[in-house]
């Protein structure tokens, strides 16, 4: 276990500098003057003028060479500084926090949510199969074929404006979170109750299955023993994977719901060409994935120590 | 009271027979074996007294069981506590995640109904009497064939069922461990009954009771052991104990050979860092037909890797006396379909070996006749073939290629008994013709004995 | 065992998120809620003080009525002495900032003195010294005569704050005003809650509390209107308009702006230097169709930038109407030759031009298509390219750019000189405004206008420049602006303001 | 290998041929092109003159549904193939070549892991906005790692296989190995990821329309399509649905393509 986690800090400290060093190539070979793009988020988008732009550029020291910024960057990244936004001037790191814990609410609310749909659909339909297999396939294959925003916009016409049960947008009650994570949990439970449906059709007809029963225990017994846990080991491994899927449909569905997050954050942050603010999101995003993919290997080898030596 | 009554049983798949109706009747004490090829419908007749066929498939005949008719439903009820069945592969029958103690402890908590203290207790002490006691927490990938089988049977024991069906309960068992299993067998089911299901001759002698031989569904003969074994009436019997290594013709002497091939000094084999064998010392020559015997896990198959240059030898010298190159030195693999490529015809596969080394296409034909080849079998892909067949072509690819050294690895063990017999004796023969050195190699000492000019005999 | 596990954990932190969250003061039925476009990235007035004007937490020295006229605001009045080059204002007493301190001449100085060194508005105004002259009046030294002053003092960059709400830098950590509302939480850069101040001086406000949300897309914010869940939505997309008027609990406000849709023109790029080819690119538009389909006003259609109330530089007789064969004649007379796939060649190079817009206003997107095809008719390829909006600005200072596509807003208050004199008296033009445009007489008359007092005299000289940029359109107008708002019916009392520059929201009351 | 198609890929099959007959051949029965307006004629519902009625541009609807998926199409095929080819070649060689270009090429796998997806391609769509070819390349850098893992996890166990073993002894070479033994192996898998790998382009694509970097007017892009119509849901709701469906309808067949025996 302990050269696991070594192995991994020193995967986070290469991904961290990896990923901010790829994010600053790549913001600085966007075209268009950042001191502009700047003064644009600064000053709202038509009072922004030559006058501005230049202002900007001194007082954020843009006309200095990339090396010296990257160089900056980099010592502060040591210092555990991720430095200053050059659009709000905040510091990244308290932008990021309370971006970051908006989007971990939701992200956390959708993937708890589509467990509690894939899960017990995929073993319904695994044990029952017949017409309840073949809808949850029309179903998800349906789910899967359009992308997450229009599930978003379908789930506002449903849900907020005919029902007017829930908020369209914005953030702040409870309320404002189900249409967002149901959205999230949708997409994301469309293409794991397949998973768990195949997991557990593969269990009830393998023959350590056959032979429990053949032991004399009941149905539900050998579900539990022998079932539940044989299943469990592919699911969080899929789910493990799926984690690096979510970002994608957290950044559409908070421009969607104007949930102030990481995603939505990063989106704009790109076009102001905030570039602090987009290394640290990147570096945070890259963190969490490797933190994420750290649980998930453990909590797989917890599940089936067969997984060799835990590399 | 009989323990078990079937009449007429039949099994169908739509309106095809899979297993022609058959009558049985099993008292106390009593042990049936059913004796037959791979393929000819044995298993189907487990399950279907069982009760657990696959839902395609569909049965008529009645079975009685403990003096109540029951059908496939209600014998649910019995499975583990009257009767139990042991499935062909052990090592899958097992849950992967689990320790073998656990599941033991499992079965007697909740089918036996023993307390949680008295399950562990009974667990350890089965687990102790089959010399397992230091690996009850090992998971299945971390046993032996032979020692998951042995939890198999404890398991399916452990409800105190009286009738219990073993299926192929030796099946991939080297002969030590497969002796074990049976007494194993035979002892459980002192006070209740056994049907035990196996294609091995050896095994149906040593069980004993009364026996069944039946061929593709059909019964053919059926009576007591010791008296088909004696004289078996129907030919397909005569030639299933024909085809037990014990029972094949002594080899005739072989001519000296005089000219070594290779020679083995002080010779330590192993993969990895763990060494499997030390101090070899011998002389293979050319022509010579050398037998290794062995329990598994003893290095058999890494001397024949080191031999040909595979692996490196971990001390000790391997001297080649013949300038013959590299592709001379051939392997033939235990399971063929794995050492075939599926993806194009076997034609397609002999034309890359013939244009590869420009061998001469008219020897081709004259090889295929001796090998038993039809030219229309090259037409189909591995899988299109038996095991036997596959093996054949396997050989026929080497020999074009004039081997001076032909390493056979258990070359018959996955083929039923009667191609078993003919491939081993193909082999040997044809290799004589071609003035190449086999070595083979195989767990059956018997096999070798009547095959081989000289033994090698390898200690774990 | 696991899942239940993980499950009472995703709860857990529901529940605490959401608890810390709800505010025991506004309620749903004391809170007026208003959904806007425009995000506050800062709370410094200079940067993003239009929301706080908006929402009357800050207010200005001077302010600005419906036709454009500048009213007393926190000063009661003012004198121009000394031929423009001294300003005296007299401040208002009974004025209280939000920390209950009283409003001293001194206080105004010094938040006068912190705009002028910031960027914005303050730009480019020859002011010498800002001084207290007693508690009542104040004066504003210029080194020459500066005519747009008055606009410049109602601007959103002037807002007078209590000098505790500034750090040491200058730049505001909070917001202390003199507005009807004070602010009650602040979360940029999306949310801001304002609560009812009772010692205003002015009308004090019947609502309890008001909600500013920035929704970033045009369609989540028709979508809060039509729910219900905002009470007042403005910058509706025109296509959602017609929808919106259907429905029982909202009226649609349609209200038009003094900003207009304008093509800013390179007038130094080589197909687009002569006035014949820019008189065919505005010829080739059809300003009815874009008008009627694609921002649904029909009666939005313009030739001139600037709007009729601006009766100075409104010319009488224009011309909109669309007139392709009289386009297609001008360029040819200039050369040009259409091609087998009917583009417009010259001596091998096509008429092929690019357009800048950007997306944070959504009529601009769809009016740039439209032209794009009315051009493409025409014969010149336009490739449409939808960036930031500082794109524009930077395009002009570096003169890469060919066309752009903007809404500029020429009336901050009723005389757009100040606005002219930034678009086109520059020496290129200005960001916002004409570029490389050679027309000498237009910015020396723009300048005599500075210190022109005679009425006549002054609409004369506005008349001619109109007059010019008309016939010579270095600017291509396609459309005034037309701005929908949504309004609930449970208000009363709403009132559009023009100039963008308040949402009125003490004189809105609930509806019993 | 192609007859070996199960029931739902013979359905996916016919049905991604019938969207590509109308991608060419849509065109082609109507005149008048994708981005001609006329904004006399706008929303105009699905009529004998305009099959599928005309935009809020008055642009003819099924002309330009027919340009969005060729340009769906060709992005889909585009990006498999360049994919599918970098991602197999990377992972025979890795499984096949020396330790440290196995360990090089999965660094640089989790470096792009690490980075989510739709990052990347919002930050190569904003070095050129607009374009289809940047588009391309972002999507592919991403894609190609499914493909990579894939073939190299099949190549690893298949080198220490019988069969290879069998092939080196009788002195075959490394490419007759990879033709005869890799190659069959991998192939099969190969499909279902590219048809997955199709779909998740598309939606890729569609997606980056919603947050506006996708494609520039006046190309006809299905997602970019989604989010102009998305106003009009009330007063013309055929015209939201037309592209909605389309995308779904591209997408399920690639999708169904996929799915052959495995699910």
């Amino acid at each position: 276990m302990r050269a696991l986690l070594l192995k991994r800090l020193l995967q986070l400290v290469a991904v961290s500098w990896g990923v901010g060093t790829l994010t600053f190539i790549l913001m600085r070979s966007l075209p268009g003057d950042m001191a502009y793009r700047i003064a644009a988020s600064r000053y709202g988008m038509d009072a922004v003028d030559n006058r501005a732009a230049d202002l900007v550029r001194e007082e954020l020291g843009l006309n200095h060479s990339a090396w010296s910024a990257y160089w900056q960057w980099f010592t502060d990244l040591l210092s555990w500084n991720l430095g200053n936004s050059l659009v709000s001037g905040e510091p990244v790191a308290t932008q990021l926090w309370h971006m970051l814990g908006h989007s971990v609410v939701l992200a956390v609310a959708g993937i708890l949510l589509s467990i509690l749909i894939a899960i017990p659909l995929g073993l319904a339909s695994a044990f029952k199969g017949g017409w309840l297999d073949r809808s949850l396939l029309m179903v998800s294959t349906t789910l899967r074929a359009v992308p997450v925003f229009v599930i978003g916009l379908l789930a506002i016409i449903m849900f907020a404006l005919e029902w007017n049960l829930f908020p369209v947008a914005g953030f702040g009650t409870p309320a404002h979170l189900v249409l967002p994570a149901l959205t999230l949990a949708l997409s994301l439970a469309a293409i794991s109750n397949r998973v768990v449906h195949t997991e557990a059709r593969r269990v009830f007809g393998s023959s350590f299955f056959e032979f429990a029963r053949m032991k004399g225990l009941s149905p539900s017994q050998t579900f539990m023993h022998h079932g539940a846990r044989n299943i469990a080991v592919p699911v969080v491994a899929f789910l493990g994977i799926q984690l690096i899927t979510v970002v994608e449909g957290v950044v559409m569905i908070e421009s969607l719901f104007s949930w102030p997050g990481i995603g939505h954050g990063l989106a704009h942050a790109i076009f102001a060409r905030d570039i602090p603010l987009i290394q640290g999101a990147a570096l945070m995003m890259g963190v969490l994935f490797v933190v994420m993919n750290t649980l998930v290997d453990i909590a797989c080898h917890y599940l089936d120590p067969r997984g060799g030596q835990l590399a | 009271m009989s323990l078990i009554h079937i009449e007429n049983l039949a099994v169908y798949a739509g309106n095809t027979e899979l297993l022609a109706p058959i009558s049985l009747t099993l008292e106390k004490g009593q042990r049936l074996t059913i004796l037959g090829q791979t393929g000819s419908g044995k298993s189907l007749l487990a399950q279907a007294i069982m009760g657990n066929l696959p839902n395609s498939l569909r049965t008529e005949g009645r079975v009685t069981l403990f003096g109540e008719e029951v059908n496939a439903k209600q014998r649910q009820r019995f499975w583990g506590r009257r009767i139990s069945m042991l499935p062909q592969e052990p090592w899958n029958s097992l849950d992967p995640l689990m320790g073998a103690q656990q599941q033991l402890e499992q079965t007697y908590r909740m089918v036996a109904g023993e307390s949680a203290a008295n399950a562990q207790q009974k667990a350890a002490y089965t687990l102790a009497l089959q010399g397992l006691q230091d690996s009850g927490h090992k998971r299945v990938d971390q046993l032996s064939g032979g020692m998951a089988q042995r939890v198999a049977i404890a398991c399916a024991m452990a409800g105190g069922a009286p009738v219990l069906l073993a299926d192929e309960p030796t099946k991939g068992l080297d002969v030590s461990r497969r002796d074990q299993v049976v007494q194993q067998l035979m002892s459980q089911s002192k006070q209740g009954a056994l049907i035990t299901i196996t294609h091995d001759v050896a095994v149906a002698r040593q069980i004993g009771g009364r026996m069944m031989v039946i061929k593709s569904g059909e019964l053919l003969e059926q009576g007591n052991t010791s008296d088909i074994l004696s004289a078996p009436q129907h030919p397909f019997t005569k030639a299933l104990i024909e085809a037990d290594p014990v029972n094949w013709p002594d080899k005739t002497p072989a001519s000296s050979h005089k000219t070594p091939l290779v020679e083995v000094q002080d010779l330590t084999i192993g993969r990895g860092n763990k060494a499997l064998s030390k101090h070899l010392n011998f002389t293979l020559h050319q022509g010579e037909v050398v037998g290794v015997v062995g329990d598994s896990g003893c290095g058999k198959s890494t001397l024949g890797d080191t031999l040909l240059g595979v692996h490196q030898a971990m001390e000790g010298t391997i001297l080649r006396h013949s300038q013959a190159p590299l592709h001379q030195w051939q392997k033939l693999y235990q399971d063929p379909t794995a050492a075939v490529s599926r993806a194009v015809s076997l034609a397609t596969l002999l034309e890359d070996t013939v244009k590869l080394h420009k061998i001469d296409r008219a020897r081709i034909a004259p090889l295929m006749r001796q090998l038993g080849l039809d030219e229309a079998l090259l037409q189909r892909n591995s899988e299109g073939v038996s095991g036997g067949e596959l093996q054949r072509f396997c050989m026929l690819r080497a020999l074009l290629l004039d081997p001076v050294f032909l390493f056979a690895d258990e070359p018959t063990s996955r083929l039923d008994p009667i191609t078993a017999k003919e491939v081993s004796q193909l082999l040997v023969d044809v290799a004589k013709q071609n003035g190449c050195a086999v070595m083979l190699v195989s767990h059956d000492p018997d096999l070798i004995e009547k095959r081989c000019d000289r033994v090698i005999r390898l200690d774990a | 065992m696991q899942f239940v596990k993980a499950t009472a954990f995703g709860a857990l932190t529901l529940f605490t998120f959401a608890a810390s969250t709800l505010q025991a003061a506004p309620t749903e039925q004391n809170t007026v809620k208003i959904n806007a476009a425009f995000e506050f990235s800062s709370i410094d007035p200079s940067r993003s003080g239009y929301v706080f004007t908006r929402m009357q937490v800050i207010e200005t020295l001077l302010n600005v009525d419906t036709q454009g006229n500048l009213i007393p605001g926190l000063a009661t009045e003012w004198q121009i002495l000394e031929q423009g080059k001294r300003w005296r204002l007299s401040l208002r007493d009974g004025v209280v900032f939000h920390n209950d301190k009283p409003m001293t001449a001194a206080d105004v100085v010094a938040a006068l003195n912190l705009a002028k060194s910031k960027p914005g508005a303050w730009q480019g105004v020859p002011v010498t010294n800002i001084k207290v002259v007693d508690e009542q009046h104040i004066d504003i030294e210029l080194s020459t005569a500066y005519q747009p002053l008055g606009a410049i003092l109602a601007n959103y960059a002037s807002a007078i704050l209590a000098p505790e709400s500034f750090g040491a830098d200058g730049v505001a950590t909070q917001v202390i005003g003199t507005g009807p509302f004070r602010t009650y939480e602040i979360n940029t850069p999306h949310r801001l809650v304002v609560e009812k101040f009772p010692q205003y001086w002015g009308q004090t406000a019947q609502v309890e509390y008001v909600r500013y949300l920035t929704g970033h897309r045009a369609e989540a914010r028709v979508l809060q209107a039509r729910s219900g869940q905002a009470d007042i939505v403005f910058g509706l997309d025109p296509a959602a308009a017609p929808m919106l008027k259907r429905l029982p609990n909202l009226s649609v406000i349609r209200s038009d702006l003094p900003r207009t849709l304008v093509v800013k023109v390179n007038a130094a790029h080589p197909d687009m230097k002569t006035v014949e080819a820019r008189q065919a690119l505005s010829l080739a538009l059809n300003r009815r169709g874009i008008a009627a389909a694609v921002l649904r006003a029909p009666e939005a259609a313009t030739a001139q930038i600037l709007p009729s109330y601006m009766a100075d530089w409104h010319l009488a007789d224009t011309n909109i109407e669309q007139d392709l064969a009289q386009a297609k004649a001008l360029l040819h007379a200039q050369g040009w030759q259409e091609n087998s796939e009917g583009w417009l060649e010259k001596d091998g190079k096509l008429f092929e031009i690019d357009m800048i817009t950007y997306a944070d206003r959504p009529e601009l997107t769809t009016v740039a298509t439209a032209i794009q095809d009315q051009w493409r008719q025409l014969g010149v390829k336009l490739n449409v390219s939808i960036t930031n909006s500082s794109a524009i600005p930077a395009g002009h200072a570096d003169n890469s750019l060919d066309t752009a596509l903007m809404a500029r807003n020429y009336g901050t208050i009723a005389d757009p000189l100040g606005i002219l004199l930034k678009d086109l008296a520059g020496e290129k033009g200005g960001d916002w405004g004409a570029m490389n445009w050679d027309n000498e007489s237009v910015k020396t008359s723009l300048n005599e206008l500075l210190s022109e007092s005679d009425a006549n005299a002054y609409r004369q000289k506005a008349q001619t420049i109109a007059q010019a940029i008309y016939d010579e359109r270095p600017l291509i107008p396609v459309a005034s602006y037309v701005q929908q708002t949504a309004v609930t019916k449970k208000l009363d009392g709403f009132r559009f303001d023009p100039y963008e520059r308040s949402y009125f929201l003490n004189e809105l009351s609930w509806v019993k | 290998m192609i007859s070996s198609l199960s029931r739902t890929q013979k359905t996916g099959a016919g049905l991604l041929l019938l969207l590509v007959a109308y991608a060419i051949f849509g065109p082609m029965l109507q005149n008048g092109d994708a981005t001609a307006q006329d904004l006399n004629h706008i929303l105009t519902p699905p009529n004998s003159e305009f099959w599928l009625g005309t935009d809020h541009f008055g642009r003819n609807m099924w002309i330009r549904l027919a340009d969005a998926l060729q340009l769906s199409l060709m992005m889909a095929a585009l990006c498999v193939l360049t994919s599918a080819v970098i991602g197999v070649t990377a992972g025979v060689l890795a499984a096949t070549g020396g330790r440290w270009l196995d360990r090089g090429l999965d660094a640089l796998v989790t470096m792009i892991l690490a980075l989510p997806g739709l990052v990347l391609v919002l930050i190569f769509a904003a070095i050129v906005p607009g374009s289809f070819w940047m588009l391309y390349v972002a999507i592919s850098l991403i894609q190609w790692i499914e493909y990579f893992r894939v073939s190299r996890a099949i190549t690893q166990r298949l080198t220490r296989s019988p069969e290879v073993q069998s092939s080196k002894l009788m002195g075959f070479g490394q490419w007759y190995i990879f033709r005869r033994h890799y190659w069959p192996a991998i192939a099969p898998q190969l499909f279902t990821i590219a048809a997955f790998g199709a779909a998740n382009a598309i939606l890729m694509m569609a997606s980056l329309g919603f947050v506006y970097v996708g494609i520039q007017p006046p190309l006809a892009e299905l997602g970019l399509m989604i989010v102009e119509h998305f106003p009009y849901y009330s007063d013309a709701p055929w015209l939201l649905a037309q592209p909605l469906l389309l995308l779904a309808l591209v997408v399920l067949a690639c999708h169904l393509m996929g799915r052959g025996r495995t699910q």
